[in-house]
């Protein structure tokens, strides 16, 4: 057994384990946080596969942000969590039933004892490349267009997620300095000419109502 | 090092020229205000036309194709075909949405926005080379597509159908790409004439239960986009909940879409494993066949009797694949640019009908159509009919089609079983037909129509389409048949 | 004078007609002119096809053939024999009676039943002159539309079940028999009936295929026990809706056993020609007993359509028998005749029929037998119209009724005796629950208040009913004209079925 | 030594474990959706390994992508999980029931 | 010399004309002028019908056998309409016409204050057209043809006064039982068809010369073998038998009374009824060939002799004596007809054409004066008020009654000796019938003359009732608005012009006509069978039968039973209730006429009605209707709104399926791979 071996056990139990927590946790920021455990480990487990890029793509695009905008979901909904759990042991034995009949199905489908290959050389050192440099030769040449695409995808990810999310909110205050500065005192201050009589009581100064903003 | 080969942007034209025109309509729409919104409606329509009329231009010849970027991207019959209806079924959504969309809040940039990435990433899903392009292809479209679906924010039915949608469709996803990496390590590449042509097909390697493993993975995942049983469910729901608008743009053009994708998975990568895939598919079909049948009869909601609807002819279409030559794939497709077309008059009805505030999804409400407006209601009787495969309707015809396809492939029982189930459907078309013609009407005022003449225009002839298809389907049968011809063997 | 196109031409006319109605029948008056005007000139132009036929020249005449798919070698092909020329000369006739007889009745949407009718008429022609098996399938069941919304619109009060239990019942019933056609295109490549003819088939196929369109077309006749839409549909149906559901969509089943069942598979059509002829028997006698005891007109009218309809596959199978079993060609002859002008006269004597019970339904508006009674003494024009359907209902020589049931008889006989014997039993069962209506009804004394102020024939109802009464007394008198414009046919039907296929 | 039969046996167990997250957490849209993240991680963790021993680069481009879309996709989803939060003040799957049938 | 065409179409289509004009145009020719019309027309026919019996029995003209148009051709087949002219149609004709003639006149007076004058005149010049039709034809079809047509116009004549409920029913049991023996009839055709190739009377008698005819068999049931012959001819016996009314199909012709008198004495007396056994002879080609067959027919013929004529002597309406009367004088000639007697039969057949006709109308001119009273225990003592009447109804009785030297005599006694020569299979049956019933004849004949004409008035005259015409359907039974009186002429013409026939036509007629091979080709007789050839070695001319009979039985037996019914009904009328209550099983078995009628009610009506009603809600609306069409349809209906749980709504369910689909798909493969490995 080498030492990278004992690795990959390790970092794939601290996966699976992870996991079994994701699924099983009360809280869904434990559970997110689990999961955040669950990326970490598996990109060691990728960097034992020399995929040194995408170990650290995946640390930095999915711990980084997208487990953060989970967590950011997760704390924004505050929910309440007692129903969430409901059925949970009922659910218990079925999934697990199910979980590894699967399994089972995969895994012999699969025929992982035929599939005993021992790993050829790092491919990206044997082209005399890094990791990096290896795939992003793959990246720029032969996959160019999905990588426009998935530019592509990103924007639409960002002209769906804005009307979705974005609400303009009645009865918000807000300060609009363009028409501040546009404002015409005359607008706002009548002077009245008023007979010298001493009035019975105090007016208040007459004040137009402010208009819209916009006119 | 960067191998660029400029005739590749050619070959791509029409595509490029999609996603330049959506983005001067995403800056114009910027820019405008809501009142001129039907700047971007009729720039949205003139740059589907213009695009369709670039898919035209390009058509490439019987049996021919040139792929791009590397075998990214072809361009081929089948490709060019339903391009064409893709774009069309989409300039209908937009035709027939406007004055719904504006008196529901939604007649906003995104709506059209979104469905023009949408319409590229069917585009590239159907002329899609590698399974990479495949999948970002489906993502473009998918992505879009909940967005839509949720689109109208202050209706909870909608974030609940979005909801739905979202989370099946990534489970979706997760397993069509379970199903590629796998393919990808049976063969070592991802390019789909690659994997036709290297992937190890005698029985008993252990690559060809790798395959067969994958395959199993890629056919969940194109069943979920066509919505055959039983990954049907969140049709159902997304049809109902999803703004009519929308509804009708998944259940057409998407699904032509979708029909590209199962096409370039199973025939142009695993065409090898076809006794596979046809024996799954069959199972699909039949299972769809059933559940679509059965469940629509049980609805009161036309829309959502109209997605059961969709999940039966889906299932009929995938009796087309069965036959697994090219005569039956070109069923399949005849089929289902002849239910695009059917469904997109059935959701054009509903929209004509609706006002503010008033959604027409109920079968109900379609009660004394004729009293109060013979020529719609007409035009309704004839989608209804068709839909059912009465002839001389276009909907026979398709079936027709199919039905022949598995007779010749030796399946006669298939052939029982959906004709059988077929009478099951008759009854529930029927009905509308009932209430439209028979009852009495709940409201005795002429029909309000809705201002928009483009509409009303266009909605009569996409019903009389059906009709006039009825009689002359030959051209589009030829076109179809054309498509496939050869087209496994394409030009690199 | 020849036209060009005719059958082309008596297709689309109604058709067109049907859509020029709805354009411009917003008038009820306009409509009603517009419709009889093109329907007479459609009866007008069918007539040519009778004087213009050569019974000398075998085979298809008046031939028309254009290229429809051709992927599918499926052609827009026309062309009519004898049988197809006297079916489509009773289509235009019964139509044009039907739109005039039904000016009174129809009160609301007479557009659109113009329209329906007319275009049911176009699409019956076409069933009758389409000699291509996909174009014949288009028309066959395209018919069912327009007849669903007759029933549907302007029926009675269970309109909608019966309308829905009549398009899905024989729904059902061709969908099989669309089967059996895709199955002979892969067998052949084509779609011509021809082509179906000359296929070569094995016992088991045809035997398959045998019942597939046996399901299509006993549907359709109907034959028993798969006749109970029609009772229904029948009695919900407006008067024109019944009169041509029974004068001429009845006809389409028979005509359908003639163009394909013999012929494309005559081997398998022998072997269970006992149970077509036993079946054909049930529904004379069994119906004959069911329908002595209805009580409303139109559900009695329909049973014994059944039970005429009877006679007619029993005449054509017992054709098949006598030419294949007794080699026995002039008996078969003369069954498949019979069957023949059986059929045409059930379409005039049906069709009066039930224009009378629609002249008594106008006035009263039930068609129940006990709120009659005695109508002779108010309506003697009327009564006497009915008497004499009456008795061409029952097969009284002299009228159309007798002379198929009589051919029918006589050709039974050379088969079995005991067939004749039971086919015969109509003569009894037939007279008997047709006059016990007619004793109900006609005779008696005036049965109620309402009876008596029933007014008799008014002129339009007279020329409907007037014609009818000519087409039915001039067959029973003299039908050789009608035999012989049918003969050639017939015997080129017989001279196939004596040739084995497999 | 760690073979390829090692890695796509953690794919399929993360994979399985995936699944049963769907079937136990009935109720937490959030945690299907976490389900769902580890299934596309079982992918990836598949295409690296077949990268990995086939010496081919392009599965773990595809990794990129799934990697870009997936993020995407996030946004998306967490954007309509928020809309549906705002209309039904809710996501519990047991009560996201107006549309059945 | 040959018959000349036109004359025979002119002949057969005047009464069409007349009906036509009498018919369809009634208001423009109005009621006097659709009588002269149907007149005309009928006398043109009658006038012509002469004229051919001339010329075929002096006039030396050969038989005429054309076609006049083919009906329908199919090959080989050829169905023709055309005339075959002979004696025996002659004889027919005559007697057609003649009494057609006499009716149409009679009917001037009889229905003279009836609303449907002129559609009663159009109905009998239609049904003279078809009676001609039926003798004239020359072929089965047209045979069949007048036969229904006949038919048709007894039915809707018997119906004539279609308010009466009676009336209504009766006509409906007159065609349908008719059709029973239709529907044999029609086999009969069909089996004719088949074993000779043809309809036509001269090529299927021609084929019956052939020795094989008489002795192919027919299986149609397995294992028994039957002579086709014979089973042709009981076909078209049991068509007969509905015609003529023979036991059992007899039960239509009393109730057929419902009809006006005139018809009666036409259609259910001298013509129509008598088409069977004018079918009979004009078959004895075929006939002869099978001895079951006629055996068949004697026994038959025997029966209805004596057992109809048994209920004629307890019934009490004028005219259903007669109408019984009539029965078992239909029984007598179909016994001559078994027999192999065949001219016999319609030596018969002509007389009591004459005879008959004159009691009908007698019975009608009595029914007029009695203002539409039929029941005979209200009359008596008419003699007084109607002497025409009563003396041609004398005439007539006795006639019937076979009194030496009237028609009746002549015709009958030859019967009754030629049934005695006879050795076929139930002749001793039939000549004891033969012989009963002349007793029985007797019997009701003086019985109705005495109750009618003889004894007390058994009617009273209210005078005070006013002269309302109309009213009389209202009055009490036996109560008059005024006195009885005699009939106008047009009513008592015929019936001298009918008593003259009755009483002499046998003196000059009986030698040619039933020894004399009068009828030639016309009726072919088996030596072996040729009874009437015996019994015509002892006749020695008219007059010396006369003397002859005095001393044989029918005579002695006749006399007696005209010595009983004196004795009762005009001596001693007090003892016929006696008689009535010693004889009380006996009394109800003949009033209720064998209780046959209630047997049919029940057994076919009632029992049909049950059987449709069963097979209706049972069969169509149970069984078709509810389990399989709308059963499958609530059964999918059922299903659909059952399973509909399954699409439960939740986000989990959905996933779950998706997931289960998967495994299952994978579960498959791994099937598959595992099996196949």
């Amino acid at each position: 057994m080498t030492f990278q071996l004992i690795c990959f056990y390790a970092f794939a139990a601290i996966t699976v384990g992870a996991a079994l927590a994701v699924i099983s946790v009360r809280s869904p920021v434990h559970a997110v946080l689990c999961l955040v455990l669950t990326f970490f480990s598996t990109a060691c487990i990728w960097l034992l596969a020399d995929a040194e890029f995408l170990a650290i793509a995946l640390v930095l695009v999915y711990v980084g942000a997208v487990m953060v905008l989970f967590l950011f979901v997760v704390m924004m909904l505050d929910l309440d969590l007692d129903p969430l759990r409901e059925g949970f042991v009922r659910a218990l034995p079925v999934g697990l039933a199910v979980a590894f009949l699967m399994l089972f199905e995969m895994l012999s489908l699969i025929g992982v004892r035929a599939l005993k290959l021992a790993p050829i050389g790092d491919p990206a050192a044997a082209a005399g490349m890094s990791n990096t440099e290896w795939l992003a030769n793959a990246l720029f040449s032969k996959f160019l267009l999905p990588f426009e695409v998935a530019a592509l995808i990103l924007t639409v990810a960002i002209v769906a997620a804005i009307p979705l999310a974005l609400r303009p909110r009645v009865g918000v205050k807000i300060q609009h300095p363009a028409n501040q500065v546009r404002v015409d005192p005359r607008d706002r201050v009548r002077i009245i000419k008023m007979a010298a009589e001493k009035p019975a009581m105090l007016d208040a100064p007459v004040v137009a109502k402010p208009e819209s903003p916009t006119s | 090092m960067i191998e660029f080969n400029p005739n590749d942007l050619l070959v791509m034209l029409p595509e490029l020229f999609l996603l330049g025109a959506t983005c001067v309509i995403l800056l114009i729409d910027l820019f405008i205000k809501p009142s001129q919104r039907d700047v971007t409606h009729w720039l949205a329509l003139l740059a589907l036309v213009i695009a369709g009329a670039l898919v035209w231009r390009d058509a490439p010849g019987v049996g021919e194709g040139v792929s791009a970027f590397n075998g990214m991207f072809l361009r081929d019959g089948v490709a060019t075909v339903l391009k064409l209806f893709v774009l069309l079924t989409t300039g209908l959504v937009f035709v027939y949405s406007r004055d719904y969309l504006r008196d529901r809040k939604l007649f906003i940039g995104e709506f059209y926005l979104l469905l023009l990435f949408a319409t590229i990433g069917m585009m590239l899903l159907v002329s899609a080379g590698n399974l990479v392009t495949v999948y970002l292809g489906f993502e473009l479209l998918t992505l879009s597509s909940y967005a839509l679906v949720a689109l109208n924010r202050d209706s909870a039915l909608s974030s609940e159908a979005a909801i739905k949608y979202f989370v099946l469709g990534a489970l979706a996803s997760g397993l069509l790409l379970y199903g590629m990496s796998m393919i990808y390590g049976a063969t070592g590449t991802l390019d789909l004439a690659n994997i036709h042509a290297i992937a190890d097909f005698s029985v008993g390697s252990p690559h060809r239960t790798l395959l067969a493993f994958g395959l199993v993975f890629l056919v969940v995942g194109a069943a979920f986009k066509l919505g055959a049983a039983p990954f049907h469910m969140w049709l159902p729901d997304v049809y109902q909940g999803a703004p009519t608008a929308i509804t009708l743009f998944i259940g057409s053009a998407s699904k032509l879409a979708a029909f590209g994708m199962t096409y370039r998975l199973l025939e142009g990568a695993l065409g090898g494993m076809r006794a596979d895939w046809t024996l799954m598919l069959s199972v699909l079909a039949v299972l769809s066949l059933a559940v679509g049948n059965v469940f629509a009869i049980a609805q009161s909601n036309l829309k959502r009797m109209l997605a059961y609807s969709t999940i039966s002819h889906i299932g009929f279409l995938l009796l087309g694949f069965v036959n697994g030559t090219p005569a039956g794939f070109a069923a399949a497709m005849f089929y289902m640019i002849c239910y695009a077309l059917m469904a997109t008059v059935a959701f054009g009805m509903i929209m004509l009908l609706a006002r503010a505030g008033f959604e027409a999804e109920e079968i109900d409400d379609f009660k004394g159509l004729n009293q109060r407006n013979p020529w719609y209601a007409g035009i309704m009787a004839i989608t209804m009919f068709s839909l059912a495969g009465v002839p001389p309707l276009f909907g026979f015809f398709a079936k027709l089609m199919v039905l022949k396809a598995v007779i010749d492939a030796g399946q006669l029982w298939l052939a029982i079983v959906a004709i059988v189930f077929a009478i099951i459907g008759l009854y529930y078309y029927l009905r509308v037909v009932k209430v439209m013609y028979f009852d009495a009407p709940l409201d005795d005022k002429p029909l309000l129509l809705p201002a928009d003449h483009a509409f009303r225009w266009t909605l009569s002839l996409n019903g009389l389409a059906l009709l006039a298809l009825g009689v002359a389907w030959s051209p589009l049968l030829e076109l179809c048949n054309r498509a496939f011809a050869v087209a496994t063997d394409i030009a690199r | 004078m020849p036209v060009s196109h005719l059958l082309s031409l008596l297709i689309w006319l109604p058709i067109l007609g049907a859509a020029a109605v709805l354009a411009f029948g917003r008038n009820p008056t306009i409509a009603r002119w517009l419709s009889l005007a093109v329907a007479l000139a459609t009866f007008v132009l069918s007539i040519p096809l009778w004087t213009g036929y050569q019974p000398a020249v075998p085979g298809m005449q008046f031939l028309e053939n254009i290229a429809w798919i051709p992927s599918l070698k499926a052609n827009y092909a026309l062309g009519v024999d004898g049988i197809s020329i006297a079916l489509i000369v009773l289509t235009a006739f019964t139509s044009t009676l039907v739109l005039l007889g039904s000016w009174g009745p129809i009160k609301n949407r007479v557009a659109q039943y113009m329209a329906a009718m007319l275009v049911l008429e176009g699409f019956l022609i076409g069933v009758f002159a389409a000699t291509d098996a996909l174009l014949f399938y288009v028309f066959f069941e395209a018919m069912l539309i327009p007849m669903f919304i007759i029933i549907g619109v302007w029926g009675g009060p269970r309109r909608v079940y019966a309308t829905l239990k009549f398009f899905i019942y024989t729904f059902v019933g061709s969908i099989f028999m669309l089967i059996a056609l895709i199955y002979l295109h892969m067998k052949t490549g084509e779609f011509s009936l021809a082509a179906f003819a000359q296929a070569s088939l094995s016992a088991r196929e045809q035997a398959w295929l045998f019942f597939a369109f046996l399901m299509g077309f006993a549907i359709k006749v109907p034959m028993w026990p798969v006749h109970t839409w029609l009772p229904d549909a029948h009695v919900e149906a407006p008067t024109g809706g019944s009169v041509i559901l029974a004068a001429i969509m009845l006809k389409v089943g028979v005509y359908g056993f003639i163009r394909f069942s013999l012929p494309i598979t005559p081997d398998a059509s022998q072997e269970y020609a006992w149970l077509v002829i036993a079946v054909s028997l049930i529904a004379i006698i069994y119906i004959g007993y069911v329908a002595l005891v209805q009580e409303d007109m139109k559900k009695l009218i329909a049973y014994s359509s059944v039970a005429h309809m009877g006679f007619v596959t029993l005449g054509i199978f017992i054709a098949l028998a006598l030419v294949r079993v007794h080699g026995n060609p002039l008996g078969a002859r003369l069954g498949l005749q019979g069957a023949m002008v059986q059929m045409i006269s059930h379409g005039f004597v049906s069709a009066a029929m039930f224009t009378c019970i629609g002249v008594m339904y106008d006035r009263l508006h039930t068609r129940l037998i006990k709120d009659y009674g005695g109508l002779v003494n108010v309506m003697p024009w009327f009564a006497t119209f009915m008497v004499l359907f009456a008795m061409a209902n029952c097969g009284l020589p002299g009228t159309s009724g007798f002379v198929g049931e009589f051919m029918v008889i006589l050709a039974a006989f050379q088969d079995n005796p005991l067939i004749a014997l039971a086919a015969a039993f109509t003569l009894i069962i037939g007279a008997a629950y047709t006059l016990w209506l007619i004793k109900r009804v006609i005779f008696g004394d005036v049965g109620n208040d309402k009876v008596a102020k029933m007014q008799d024939l008014d002129v339009r109802e007279w020329i409907v009913l007037g014609a009818f009464a000519i087409a039915v007394l001039a067959i029973g008198i003299y039908p050789k004209p009608l035999t012989d414009l049918m003969e050639p046919a017939v015997l080129h039907l017989v001279q196939q079925l004596g040739l084995a296929k497999a | 030594m760690i073979t390829l039969a090692h890695f796509l046996t953690l794919g399929a167990i993360l994979f399985c474990v995936a699944i049963a997250g769907i079937f136990i957490n009935r109720k937490n849209v959030i945690t299907l959706l976490m389900a769902i993240e580890l299934m596309l991680l079982a992918v990836n963790t598949n295409f690296i390994a077949f990268s990995r021993y086939l010496g081919d680069p392009a599965g773990q481009v595809f990794v990129f992508f799934i990697l870009t879309v997936a993020a995407a996709e996030s946004a998306i989803g967490l954007a309509i999980l928020v809309v549906l939060f705002r209309n039904r003040a809710t996501i519990n799957v047991a009560e996201l029931d107006s549309l059945k049938g | 010399m040959l018959l000349s065409k036109t004359i025979l179409l002119v002949i057969v289509l005047a009464p069409l004309v007349g009906t036509l004009i009498a018919g369809l145009f009634r208001h423009q020719v109005g009621r006097s002028g659709a009588a002269a019309a149907a007149i005309a027309s009928v006398a043109l026919s009658c006038v012509l019908s002469f004229y051919v019996f001339y010329q075929l029995v002096w006039g030396g003209a050969g038989t005429f056998n054309h076609d006049v148009y083919t009906w329908l051709e199919v090959g080989r087949f050829g169905a023709h309409i055309g005339f075959m002219v002979d004696r025996l149609t002659a004889i027919m004709m005559v007697v057609v016409t003649f009494v057609s003639l006499m009716v149409h006149i009679y009917t001037i007076g009889y229905m003279a204050d009836d609303p449907g004058y002129q559609r009663f005149f159009s109905y009998i010049a239609l049904f003279t057209f078809s009676m001609l039709l039926l003798v004239m034809a020359n072929n089965f079809l047209q045979l069949f043809i007048g036969w229904e047509a006949v038919g048709l116009m007894s039915y809707l004549l018997i119906g004539f006064w279609f308010k009466r409920p009676t009336a209504t029913f009766a006509m409906l049991k007159a065609f349908i039982v008719n059709r029973v023996g239709d529907f044999g009839f029609i086999l009969g055709i069909a089996g004719v068809l088949y074993w000779f190739g043809s309809l036509d009377y001269a090529q299927v008698f021609v084929g019956a010369l052939d020795p094989a005819a008489a002795t192919k068999t027919v299986e149609i049931f397995a294992g028994h073998p039957w002579h086709i012959t014979t089973v042709i001819c009981v076909c078209l016996f049991v068509g007969a038998m509905g015609k003529s009314a023979q036991v059992p199909l007899h039960v239509w012709l009393p109730d057929s009374m419902e009809g006006p008198t005139p018809i009666s004495a036409l259609i259910h007396a001298a013509t129509m009824v008598t088409a069977g056994i004018f079918m009979v002879a004009r078959m004895s080609p075929l006939f002869e060939l099978s001895e079951a067959a006629l055996a068949f027919v004697l026994v038959i013929g025997a029966t209805t002799a004596l057992f109809t004529g048994l209920i004629g002597i307890v019934q009490n309406d004028i005219k259903r004596v007669i109408a019984y009367s009539t029965l078992s004088q239909l029984g007598y000639m179909t016994v001559a007809l078994g027999a192999s007697a065949y001219a016999g039969g319609i030596y018969h057949l002509m007389t009591h054409a004459f005879f008959k006709a004159l009691l009908f109308l007698g019975a009608g001119s009595v029914i007029v004066a009695m203002h539409h009273e039929q029941d005979m225990r209200y009359m008596g003592g008419l003699k007084k008020y109607m002497p025409i009447t009563w003396i041609t109804m004398w005439l007539g009785s006795l006639a019937l009654a076979g009194a030496p030297g009237f028609a009746g005599f002549f015709s009958k006694d030859a019967i009754i000796e030629a049934v005695g020569e006879s050795h076929r299979f139930g002749s001793g049956y039939a000549y004891f019938c033969v012989l009963a019933g002349v007793f029985v004849t007797a019997l009701y004949s003086f019985r109705l003359l005495y109750m009618t004409f003889h004894g007390k008035e058994r009617f009273v005259v209210d005078a005070h009732h006013g002269h309302d015409h109309d009213d009389h359907g209202h009055r009490a039974p036996g109560h008059l608005a005024h006195a009885p009186h005699e009939s106008p002429w047009v009513i008592t013409v015929p019936l001298i012009a009918l008593a003259i026939p009755s009483v002499l036509i046998g003196w000059s007629t009986i030698a040619p006509m039933l020894y004399g091979g009068w009828f030639g080709g016309a009726i072919r007789v088996g030596e072996a069978n040729n009874v009437l050839a015996e019994v015509g070695h002892d006749f020695h001319g008219p007059l010396a039968m006369v003397l002859h009979s005095f001393t044989q039985a029918p005579f002695l037996i006749a006399l007696a039973g005209f010595a009983v019914a004196t004795y009762i009904w005009l001596l001693n009328p007090g003892i016929a209730d006696k008689a009535k209550n010693a004889m009380r099983p006996v009394y109800n078995l003949l009033a209720h006429k064998y209780w046959i009628d209630e047997l049919y009610q029940a057994v076919f009506a009632r029992g049909g009605i049950m059987l449709g009603r069963g097979l209706w809600k049972g069969g169509d609306a149970g069984l078709i209707d509810g389990l399989v069409v709308n059963g499958s349809a609530a059964v999918v209906e059922r299903t659909a709104a059952t399973v509909r749980w399954l699409q439960s709504g939740y986000l989990y369910h959905y996933a779950f399926a998706m997931i289960l689909g998967l495994i299952a798909l994978l579960g498959g493969l791994w099937w598959v791979v595992h099996a196949a490995l």
